[in-house]
């Protein structure tokens, strides 16, 4: 199995759930504003990055996959709260955040989100309930376990959304947070992205399973859905049962929405095309890219014309060429602001802070 | 002054720390219903119960994690690791999680978490149950480290760790949860021992002798025998926090003496010591009159055998030696 | 669950399995002699510990999982490998190692197994196909993961039996372990003994699953069974389907064998009477016995009489008295010992070993 | 000679090693059908094919334990690491079983493995995938470290490192893997450089800067600069061996010059160059007309910002500066 294309999703109709028949028509059109938000600026980075002396290391796309992170970024109120891997502008964006900081981050500038400190794989906008932005695979998902615990232990009506890849599932500290989750019954969700591949390596050359990834949950008793990253309304419907379950029953879920890259694993993927036939990208692009899906939704419902479509991309368009002029224009950190954001109680120049030497430069 | 144990000092730290601050939980494997392996958390479950003192499974990446993720939202977990040998398996939450995530967001967070346990050899459990690192974690900017020799500074260095709002990791020894020595009244205040502040346990004016953890002791008990049988004053600095470091006591103490041995129970590739020795070479070159020399284990994976153990880790026998060679 | 008593095994008898009805007389009496000669060292291990000045560190004692060590390890051929924790003592045994270097091992001792490197946790004898005794949890399951990969490298034919706990079960390194085994088709079984607690801590506080712990297997679509550790007939016949499965389908089991161990964690256990009633360790030792069910088999069975069994208990007793004395006699290392071991190619003075500094010494 | 770069020289000492031993075998994340994530690999597992070429899932910790199994009984596997970083995920089994299994075994185990893959900072990937550990592994008894600078030496290292019977890690360089250098051609015989062996790769009288990997390079580059505007002769010595060290070597040259900086891409809290400063201070005591002075990374997570990232590494302005605070 490579992506949602091939499996047989029953054809159900999750307009009709209640969290979706109660969207408001600015809700929908919001949503879309939030997809096309974050294909634009993800294309407008990458734009970026093939010119000389932008931006430097990695940049993961999220270009396939955006109905993810806003269906579920949509569901979300005071209490609950985000955290992701690297390939992480979409959340990012779908939680709330700026496409001016996040474009001054990939430029390495002072107003990036992180200072440009981050880079790419690290945004984060704990203002946002957003955690981050992670490098190391399945490193975060400890940190959603323990957001969780947070949230239970202050007794907030809560839970956290803890992202991850296909790839992701086969690491140490994921099965310990699975189990963790289920034992002290953590309020979270942890959704795993399945793009099919993790770099070049398809889900069946690095994961051994049944049917299917979000099965393995059953090895921790724990509740799992399969859900099909295509279409918006399911991505809302199931995860909403998962979020429900987490808030009011304390009980943690995972969840595993088929979904797609269109790009390579990163920008420096060279063979973005020899591990996945052009065929198979190609298919996901015109039958089951949930941009499109959407707004052929929308059009459908009458919610939409394609002329406020027209505006909302004209708008986002607009929003992405105002932040590369954001982030050009942003200085760069100084050197001195290297030395900056190690420790809380010297950033804060605490009492504690003046006694003993606490960085040894030579 | 009263008498406790370095254990107890330790019970009594958490113990007003818990009862300050809502927001303080201890977690780790055994350290509620079984009271800790070592007994430390003794008494804690069943005073605090289940919320604040919680038992884990044996899942140290997870639960680290788990406790980072939480103080990100404001909690002030203090995470027992049972062995700080078990670090192994929770070395991405460690240094990568715990030291990272505040830099890389920019300062948007921080991880106000405690990482504690015992450091130590000396007890024949061998060379996966017996690792110092110390200098290991004081490596990443980001984190603190630190290593009371004594219980006065085991409970004022555990709730200055706790109420500091970066990562802190407490080594503890095994070999001194009995040590008993005056911890000052709980009713006269809070005694708290700032980090970066070392102690001069003992003054002295011809060499310098520079340890922490256990090897203070072994200082101690050298400069015993170096003043008695040599007429040899030695002055002994524990440092006590390893990161922040007290350069300035280290550097005063041997630009008095002139001389310095640094008795350390790390392997002799790095250390502390030999962060502490490249210190000094360097900011009193013109103070030394003798190269620096260091007591450290000998540079093998830590051995068994209860009839040799002992010949592997610094004693005071060794830095007596040591202190000869440049005396 | 605490161990097999409260589980409702089919009574099926595995005595007429093939692997079984094949075994000689003289074969079920060996395992009976291994069993005891392990119950007798650790028994005889116990009381020099208890000695001053004996033994130092830790001691985990098998009594009452001996069945499992010897059961497994009565099935292994040439090519067949055992690794497992730090609770070894019956492994090494029932692979062939004899009382006096495990004694001396114990002791710290020159002619310890180990040369008194290791101790009680690390006992080894690579030349059995015993690969230890490991003390860090559930970090030798990737080291037995790779013994089976490396007799499929070399297309023997054999299998790599690696044991673990009931709490080792939720370390990352043991998940990874499985998927990797699924994955690769490697000739690895892996065998939790479920003694019911990991330290203090019963397998429902330490791990959430639905039936059983093996049936996490199915998370890698990997065969797994459920044994009772009494009988070791059933320990035999199970075993035997996963080893052969391994053997020759190059496939892995997880194996689940319920048992319980009659002392505490370790010497130092204070807690050994508290975490589980004396009811409960009374009930095992009474009813559950294995050491006491097999006698009591091949009395009935008439393979044995109780003047035989007296000699080889006797047998067993001289040799753990023998091995004290021996363990007495074996002198200390030297000091000058511990810089030994270190590499490989210091050990055998090789060119390479004489060009630059190993080791740093102050 | 002819010209390879880095990543052709290791791709070489690889194809010369699978084929003189059928128990070689190269393992990690994408190093085969992928070609290796920096082309490291390239064209392998089409000549080798999946017994010899094996595509691991990300699961550090597993595989590399796997390997570390199948080679107490007699494979050579070669586990990369996609980056060094990924050590974090791992630790337990790089420093307990790799380290500690000949020693807690009496000797009767070897683990005959090489941990390969690039450890550097300087491509603007952040703090998470930007380590460079040489010194950290270097701490253990029973590891191995080195780090090539050059492709002659990359391949000549790799190539021992195989043939190696205990465990070393070998610290390649993303940085690096496009340089060009002469290696001697293969059908000259077996290239290989041994382990523990440093080389000077410039001569000078008035300093003596000491350094590994990537280093080197900023630490030749310096050189230059100093004889050609300062009249200071520097001579470079390219540690190549972090563990075993060349000791011997080090102190020849500060005997020489008097005068040492040491460059090193690590934080300065420890370090391979700590070590080194250590040493020389201790050894060469009499022979220092100043103090050991050393060039590392600015104490912080490693930056992103392109804009500054090379301003936190070490780099020849910052070498340059450094030697003319002693010189
Ligand atoms: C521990 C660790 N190992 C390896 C890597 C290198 N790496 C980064 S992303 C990636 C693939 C992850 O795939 P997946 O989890 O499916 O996420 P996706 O990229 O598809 O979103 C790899 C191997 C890493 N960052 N961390
Ligand atoms: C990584 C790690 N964490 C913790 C420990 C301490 N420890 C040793 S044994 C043990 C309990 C293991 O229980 P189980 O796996 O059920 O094995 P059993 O002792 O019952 O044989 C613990 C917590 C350790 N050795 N390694
Ligand atoms: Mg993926
Ligand atoms: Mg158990």
């Amino acid at each position: 199995m490579s992506g949602n294309a091939d499996t047989n999703f029953a054809s159900l109709d999750f307009a009709s759930s209640p969290i979706n028949s109660s969207l408001t028509p600015e809700d929908k059109i919001g949503i879309y504003r939030d997809m096309f938000r974050i294909r634009r600026f993800e294309h407008t980075a990458l734009a970026q990055y093939q010119k000389p002396n932008k931006m430097g290391g990695f940049l993961h796309l999220y270009n396939g996959q955006e109905s993810v992170a806003v269906g579920t970024a949509s569901l979300c109120g005071e209490h609950d709260h985000l955290i992701t891997a690297y390939r992480n502008h979409g959340h990012a964006l779908a939680v709330g955040m700026g496409m001016n900081e996040c474009m001054a981050e990939l430029f390495g500038k002072a107003d990036g989100c992180s200072k440009g400190k981050g880079g790419s794989m690290h945004f984060f906008a704990p203002d946002k309930n957003y955690w981050g932005g992670h490098g190391i695979v399945a490193g975060q998902t400890p940190l959603g376990l323990g957001l969780g615990y947070g949230l239970k232990y202050k007794d907030l009506p809560g839970c956290a959304l803890t992202f991850l890849g296909d790839g992701a599932i086969n690491q140490g500290a994921f099965h310990e947070s699975l189990n963790l989750a289920a034992l002290f019954e953590v309020p979270v969700v942890f959704v795993i992205e399945n793009n099919g591949y993790s770099m070049g390596t398809s889900q069946r050359r690095s994961s051994a399973y049944k049917d299917c990834l979000a099965q393995r949950a059953e090895a921790y008793d724990m509740a799992w859905d399969l859900v099909n990253g295509e279409d918006v309304y399911e991505v809302r419907a199931k995860t909403h049962i998962a979020m429900e379950r987490a808030r009011k029953e304390r009980q943690p879920t995972l969840l595993e929405v088929d979904t797609y890259r269109y790009y390579g694993h990163s920008v420096a993927d060279a063979n973005a095309q020899k591990y996945r036939t052009p065929e198979e990208i190609k298919r996901y692009k015109t039958d089951h890219d949930p941009l499109r899906l959407w707004k052929q939704r929308l059009l459908d419902e009458g919610v939409m014309t394609e002329e406020s479509a027209k505006e909302i991309e004209d708008a986002a368009k607009k929003e992405a060429t105002d932040a590369v002029a954001f982030a050009e224009a942003s200085p760069p950190p100084t050197v001195e602001s290297i030395m900056e954001d190690v420790y809380w109680e010297s950033d804060n120049n605490t009492e504690s802070s003046k006694i003993g030497r606490h960085f040894f430069n030579d | 002054m009263r008498e406790l144990s370095y254990r107890h000092a330790l019970r009594e730290a958490f113990d007003e720390e818990l009862t300050r601050d809502e927001n303080v939980v201890l977690m780790g494997e055994e350290v509620a219903q079984y009271n800790g392996a070592y007994k430390v958390t003794e008494g804690l479950w069943e005073k605090w119960g289940d919320k604040r003192i919680v038992d884990t499974p044996i899942s140290e990446a997870g639960f680290i994690g788990m406790g980072l993720g939480a103080s990100m939202l404001g909690l002030r977990p203090v995470m027992e690791l049972m062995f700080w040998s078990f670090h192994s398996v929770a070395f991405d939450q460690l240094v990568n999680n715990a030291a990272n995530v505040r830099y890389m967001s920019g300062g948007l967070i921080n991880c106000p978490i405690v990482v504690r346990g015992p450091a130590n050899g000396g007890t024949n459990v061998g060379a996966t149950h017996s690792h110092v690192p110390e200098a290991l974690f004081a490596a990443f900017p980001g984190l603190k480290v630190c290593a009371p020799s004594t219980p006065a500074d085991a409970k004022g260095l555990m709730k200055t760790a706790i109420r500091d709002n970066d990562p802190v990791y407490v080594m503890e020894n095994t070999v001194l949860y009995g040590n008993l020595g005056p911890v000052p009244e709980a009713a006269d205040g809070d005694h708290l021992v700032p980090l970066g502040l070392a102690d001069v346990k003992r003054e002295g004016s011809d060499v310098s002798l520079i340890a922490h953890g256990r090897s203070v002791l072994h200082a101690l008990e050298a400069a015993e025998v170096l003043q008695n049988e040599h007429g040899i004053s030695a002055e002994v600095v524990d440092l006590r926090s390893i990161r922040p470091l007290d350069q300035e006591t280290i550097l005063k103490s041997v630009m008095k003496t002139n001389r310095a041995v640094l008795v350390d129970e790390s392997k002799a590739f790095g250390g502390v010591s030999g962060m502490v020795a490249t210190l000094i070479q360097e900011h009193a070159f013109d103070s030394l009159d003798a190269p620096v020399k260091r007591v450290c284990s000998l540079d093998a994976p830590a051995i068994y055998s209860p009839h040799v153990e002992d010949d592997q880790l610094p004693n005071a026998k060794r830095v007596v030696e040591k202190v000869l060679t440049i005396a």
